[in-house]
């Protein structure tokens, strides 16, 4: 039987939205599958069909990662929920040091989710895929009925490889290690919450999201011997450092003036009481290494162009608090402490 | 960040600073009271206590409305839009405010209730319009700041004929706070007066500090160079010997203040005879209430809101905290069992809140010292 | 307390609206509280409504008297 | 600084719920993590707390499935959205003939979500997992506002190991080959359906739901030249075996009589007017196999307590149409289309 | 499970097959109607014909209350649920069935229409008890069979004055449907006759096609033996030249039928003077509406829902397949451009509809005859 | 048309509600449209109604009916 015999008519993309009987396991599901995931993503592992993936790997340390990906609204200044859901877990791959290689995408979508908007952001995903040379091997669909979702979620699961020599981890993270910051921070939050209802900014802000791999193999080959790298997502870099401190057991002093942040980002910031050092990046790295690396480590992350804004944001210490402290523009101290419940905008 | 940046330079602080450290007298200590939580915030973040001699002590006043607001209004807000399912809108400040046995409004929206954050209150006003079949409590907050948009959009409800949207005015007014904190005596010497309530109201508010406290008063910007320069003025004031109100904020307050806000404040709402602060207790003439001719987009006079009795935590020493008398630290439970994510007062939820304010910016402060 | 931000009027809409800037981020705000408001006034923005105008020229001579708070005192440091 | 210091007060679990802040990436997201998922699932990798795990791997070939979870009733008569999220997955891995390693798991909550309930699910995942020998070494979790979302959704990413020597895809189905099923069908659907509101039955049906991988391994050590193996679920038997021929190309010619079928499923599926052959399944195998092998491989799932009732129920043919037919008890044939639709109770 | 695996019996099966093969007259064609789609279904779902002999023809017949619901009423319901915003509830089988241009209940719940599933009426009934500030409408469909639980629950709802929930009616008459079978003549020797429906009319409402149009009709249970049974009961008349009514499924229908539903049906409902089939066009006395004296519980006369005219797709032969004038697999677009999930006729939808059961279920007989 | 089962009852309810049991399957049902239901009876349930009893004496005859025809013929067959 041919693929005309299967789906005699093709999925009305135009005008067409997501029905429950696109994740019953039916013909519906398969047609859905295979005129938009399987064209989109197309590779030898999707087109095998199976419920899984394939594919040989010589012997070596493995790193694994999933996020699921629930951005709103779903199409952002910068990039929308699909390229998000491929870098955001290949980040989390390449922050291990690791070659990313493989991914795995699963699906939740919202009845009455308009096709189009499904094609557009799975197109996003195969580009985002494509251009970090990454293959979307396997995935799954489930379809919500209206009202117990909202449009789509997306959860992807990477894998990669680490080279020999290199250990990377939090945990590595010590007293005299430099504090490095790939670029400017808060961009990816602001681009998400200005476009939200209710909140009408018209900003240039756009959202950093990018693949860092390429990036952390540049920093690997300058310093083999990082001890930590985190992509700074939710809770910023406030709460990524203090995750840091807690999980090393160290403190840390940072310079305000050194930390990287553009205009709009700090503006917004303002206009709404919000701490440009709590708000997520998709695009970002810290990077910890000892000091005496450091400025080679600086200078292999400017020669990259996610990393030209790189800048040495302070050092770790001692600290039996594990405490993040800055030293302000103004001249003063502050804690900077984890991210407390979620950044509201706030009146006072 | 024109207006913003020159006012924060790292260079110039330097300089205040030393002025400052000259301008002391040697021997003396400076009490000094910032209204503020605004002014709180600013001291905090910025680390101003740094650039300071030991000398100069800086009390946190009860210029926060998100501490002062009383656990029993808030709690009667969570109790209407449960019962009457309808749509609460808030600002975000409120969501974390502990209720009666540290409900909050926004474990009411974890239940189920339809409580929406909003920006600004012309947004409430648009969900109003965009739900003519829901009902929409919009809960005002703020001090005289905050008033004039709620009474703007008010006006605009009614002249529109918009009948499912009402107001649950919690406005208070800040010299009656004032006086009833010089009232209660304490050791103050001088007082950072408001920033941006001052931008409505004007200097003229604050005379009865000098005239009738023989207090100085500086009202100060918001911005850290404001504040050193304002606490310059204070320390010159001090050992003079003066009490004058004086005016560091003249980019953005006069004397007299903005007077159609004035206006139209006054022609929306009354006086309340007497409200409750928290911290404070009832003060008289400290608040206000929407004009009966406004009724119907009053959510007190539309909806049964019965005064809820909503005892604070027995541990929490917000009061003496907003009255200045006890520093957050010097609260047993700062830190331990009252933290931000699980407040026992408002004073460590709201952003500008005292206990906040130190938890998140100067606990290593206290850590250092112990 | 009363987060409130200092910002360009770029553009003056119908109904007491107007558009500001800070920063390179612009929002649509009310002027109501205002007795008039042109392009290229600084305005003190508070909850989406602009509360007072903000006076430059003030501005600036608070900017000087900072300064020479600051050098008379820094003289006497680096003397 | 000590965990105490971390987290003054523990989470009240008995009578809290899931709140925005428990997703904003701070430190009531790092507390529900560690008291509640680090304490179920705990292993030394995710005690590193990095966002990856890391392992070492031999050189192999690698398999990697992954599922999103969806089900409601979250509890239903014999699991829950927990252990099931390990099975299958687990499933989706074996049915490649792997050896399960290694699991992530993506929770999306929903506001309003009752910790006690949350607590429950994760510690049915650790006993799923820990008796499966699998380790679930790295995951996310994401609140979304209450009415975006339907309590918990787990999606859950798997990889493992396959032995050399052994090629398990659908598209290695043959004319001759036997197809043998391991148990009764229809059970999980009907559980759970059971249990929706609006249907109040009352049954003895419990979910099947179990993993696999060890039935899978003793059928591999037995026939390894098993041609494909797939877990009928979603779409049930009916859907499994069209994919399958679809796949490879070939019909299936099925004997009704031949497929394990228990008296309550039956009875449910007259009262509901569905048809088991269309009801997921998520303790259950297909496997295909040359027709020599069939009576071995039976009598090898036979001995494993997953494959008591395990029959052959049919033989791949030549099918230029790719048709499912079936024998049926009564003595006629009829196709066994793919589902269409949705499962749906029906009143004619 | 009793009463049901007895009646499919394999062994049973071959034997009656036997029997018939005995009894068809030699280079004589049958050509038997079943008018039920519960025995359609039966037949495709068994394969029932690979055990009949080539000459016995099945025809199909219209009794599928889904599939012959005019898409103008169906869409009327659409309309209604999404002007209104109610809670629809229905049966599963009407989901998918289209309307206007294709639309469905599916569709318009995936845009947000509150269109809920149930199992019974009773459902919709404790959805409106549960949601007393909603209005809930059911979409009532069906022959005898379903109509008298909608008259219990009308009168239950009455009972407790239950005023936010009404009855949209679509039940649909047997009789009329076969008579106007009969009107439009046709090649039929013999009819199988409803199961069901005749557990509450009994069998004699039939008489009339044995006396007035010389037919056979067997009333038949929906297990494929009492099918092989009936069909063999109508080889003997018509070789014996009777034209009777029988009753092959006595376990569970008499003459008369149940006397309290027909009661209750009688008390509840009054026959439409006309009404539109899918297929068969206007059919007098072939409907029911509720009453005026429960006015209150008919969506019709609660709501507007004015007639909407939709012309079902060109291509569509779903009226001829009603009309038993044509096979599922005569029409140009069966399985191409018409599927299960994209119907372009309701006979591809619903589970008894022919178009469906032979998609399903016998599909691979059209391609081994091609 | 018209999904009905058999089903027995094994337990009246009040307000016109029994519980019918088909395979081990318990559903509480409707036996309003019945004059009167006892214990034992066997239901033709539809929509959660049931429509009328079975009668087991008609049954056993029917399927002494289908041996028969069956057995003839079937004798005939294997003859
Ligand atoms: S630390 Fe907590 S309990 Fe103590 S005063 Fe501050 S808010 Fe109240
Ligand atoms: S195949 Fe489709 S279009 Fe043709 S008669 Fe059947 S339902 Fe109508
Ligand atoms: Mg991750
Ligand atoms: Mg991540
Ligand atoms: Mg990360
Ligand atoms: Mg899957
Ligand atoms: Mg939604
Ligand atoms: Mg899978
Ligand atoms: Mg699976
Ligand atoms: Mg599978
Ligand atoms: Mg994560
Ligand atoms: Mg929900």
């Amino acid at each position: 039987m041919s693929r005309r015999d299967l789906f005699p008519r093709r999925l009305d993309i135009a005008h067409g939205c997501i029905e429950m009987t696109h994740g019953g396991g039916g013909r519906a599901m398969a047609q859905l599958i295979e005129e938009l995931f399987l064209t989109a993503f197309d590779n030898e592992w999707l087109r095998t069909q199976d419920d899984c993936a394939q594919f040989a790997i010589p012997a070596s340390r493995l790193v694994m990662a999933t996020d699921s990906h629930v951005v709103s609204p779903l199409f952002f200044p910068g990039g929308d929920i699909g390229c998000l859901s491929v870098h955001g877990t290949i980040n989390d791959v390449a922050m291990a040091g690791a070659r990313p290689l493989y991914l795995a995408a699963s699906f939740i979508l919202e009845e009455g989710f308009p096709l189009a908007d499904l094609k557009r952001i799975v197109e996003s995903m195969a580009q985002a895929a494509r251009q970090a040379g990454v293959a979307i091997v396997t995935g799954d669909t489930k379809v919500v009925e209206r009202g117990k979702g909202d449009g789509v979620f997306i959860t992807t699961t990477g894998i990669g490889i680490v080279a020999a020599g290199v250990t990377i981890s939090a945990s590595r993270a010590q007293p005299g290690d430099a504090i490095l910051l790939s670029g400017a921070i808060g961009e990816h939050g602001m681009a998400v919450l200005s476009q939200r209802e209710n909140l009408s900014f018209d900003t240039p802000i756009q959202s950093d999201t990018a693949a860092l791999h390429e990036l952390v193999a540049a920093m690997v080959t300058a310093v083999p011997d990082i001890h930590c790298l985190r992509d700074p997502t939710r809770g910023g870099l406030a709460t990524a450092l203090n995750e840091i401190a807690q999980q090393a057991g160290v403190g840390m002093r940072l310079q305000e003036a050194a930390i990287p942040l553009r205009e709009p980002v700090r503006a917004l910031g303002e206009f709404l009481g919000l701490d440009p050092l709590y708000i997520a990046n998709e695009g970002k790295l810290l990077a910890i290494c000892p000091a005496a690396a450091a400025d080679k480590l600086l200078a292999a992350m400017r020669d990259h162009p996610l990393g030209q804004e790189a800048a040495i944001i302070g050092q770790v210490v001692a600290d039996d608090h594990h405490f993040v402290e800055m030293k302000t523009v103004f001249g003063g101290s502050r804690l900077v402490d984890w991210l407390s419940g979620e950044q509201l905008p706030r009146i006072c | 960040m024109k207006y913003l940046d020159e006012f924060r330079d790292g260079q110039l602080a330097q300089g205040l600073a030393a002025h400052i450290r000259q301008a002391v007298a040697p021997n003396r200590h400076y009490a000094l009271m910032e209204f503020c939580g605004g002014h709180t915030h600013a001291i905090c973040r910025y680390g101003i206590e740094d650039l300071l001699p030991d000398t100069i002590r800086l009390i946190h006043g009860p210029g926060c409305p998100v501490c002062v607001l009383p656990s029993g209004r808030l709690q009667a807000a969570i109790e209407l839009v449960e019962r009457e399912r309808l749509i609460l809108c808030s600002y975000g400040d409120l969501l974390r405010v502990p209720g009666a046995h540290g409900d909050t409004l926004l474990k009411a929206k974890a239940r189920g209730a339809d409580i929406r954050m909003v920006y600004s209150i012309s947004d409430a006003l648009e969900i109003a319009r965009a739900h003519p079949e829901r009902s929409v409590v919009f809960f005002a907050i703020g001090f005289e700041t905050t008033t004039p948009p709620t009474a703007v959009v008010i006006r605009q409800a009614q002249q529109e004929g918009l009948r499912n949207f009402s107001v649950y005015c919690n406005h208070v007014l800040t010299p009656p706070a004032l006086r009833a904190l010089l009232a209660a005596g304490g050791e103050v010497d001088g007082f950072i007066g408001p920033a941006h309530v001052s931008t409505i109201i004007g200097s003229q508010p604050y005379e009865f500090v000098a005239r009738d406290h023989q207090r100085p008063l500086v009202i100060a910007g918001f911005e850290p160079l404001d504040m050193l320069r304002a606490i310059a003025m204070l320390i010159r004031q001090i050992n003079a010997g003066e009490a004058i109100v004086e005016n560091e904020y003249t980019r953005a307050v006069s004397a007299a203040g903005n007077r159609k806000a004035q206006g139209l404040m006054e022609e929306m709402f009354r006086v309340r005879p007497t409200f409750e602060w928290r911290g404070l207790g009832w003060l008289p003439d400290s608040a206000l209430a929407i004009r009966p001719e406004f009724a119907e987009w009053d959510a007190e006079q539309r909806f049964e809101m019965p005064p809820i009795q909503a005892a604070d935590h027995k541990a929490c020493a917000c009061g003496e905290v907003l009255r200045g008398v006890k520093h957050p630290q010097d609260c047993t439970v700062f830190g331990t069992a009252c933290t931000p994510e699980h407040p026992l007062g408002s004073c460590m939820v709201s952003a500008e809140g005292a206990c906040a304010a130190y938890y998140h910016y100067g606990r290593f402060r206290q850590a250092a010292a112990s | 307390m009363c987060l409130a931000i200092p910002a360009q009027v770029i553009e003056i809409l119908e109904y007491d609206q107007a558009i500001v800037d800070m920063g390179g981020v612009r929002k649509p705000i009310s002027t109501a509280l205002l007795e008039e408001v042109a392009v290229g006034d600084y305005v003190i923005v508070h909850v989406g409504y602009a509360l007072n105008r903000l006076d430059p020229d003030e501005a600036a001579e608070t900017l000087r008297l900072f300064a020479e708070m600051a050098e008379v005192i820094g003289n006497e440091i680096s003397r």
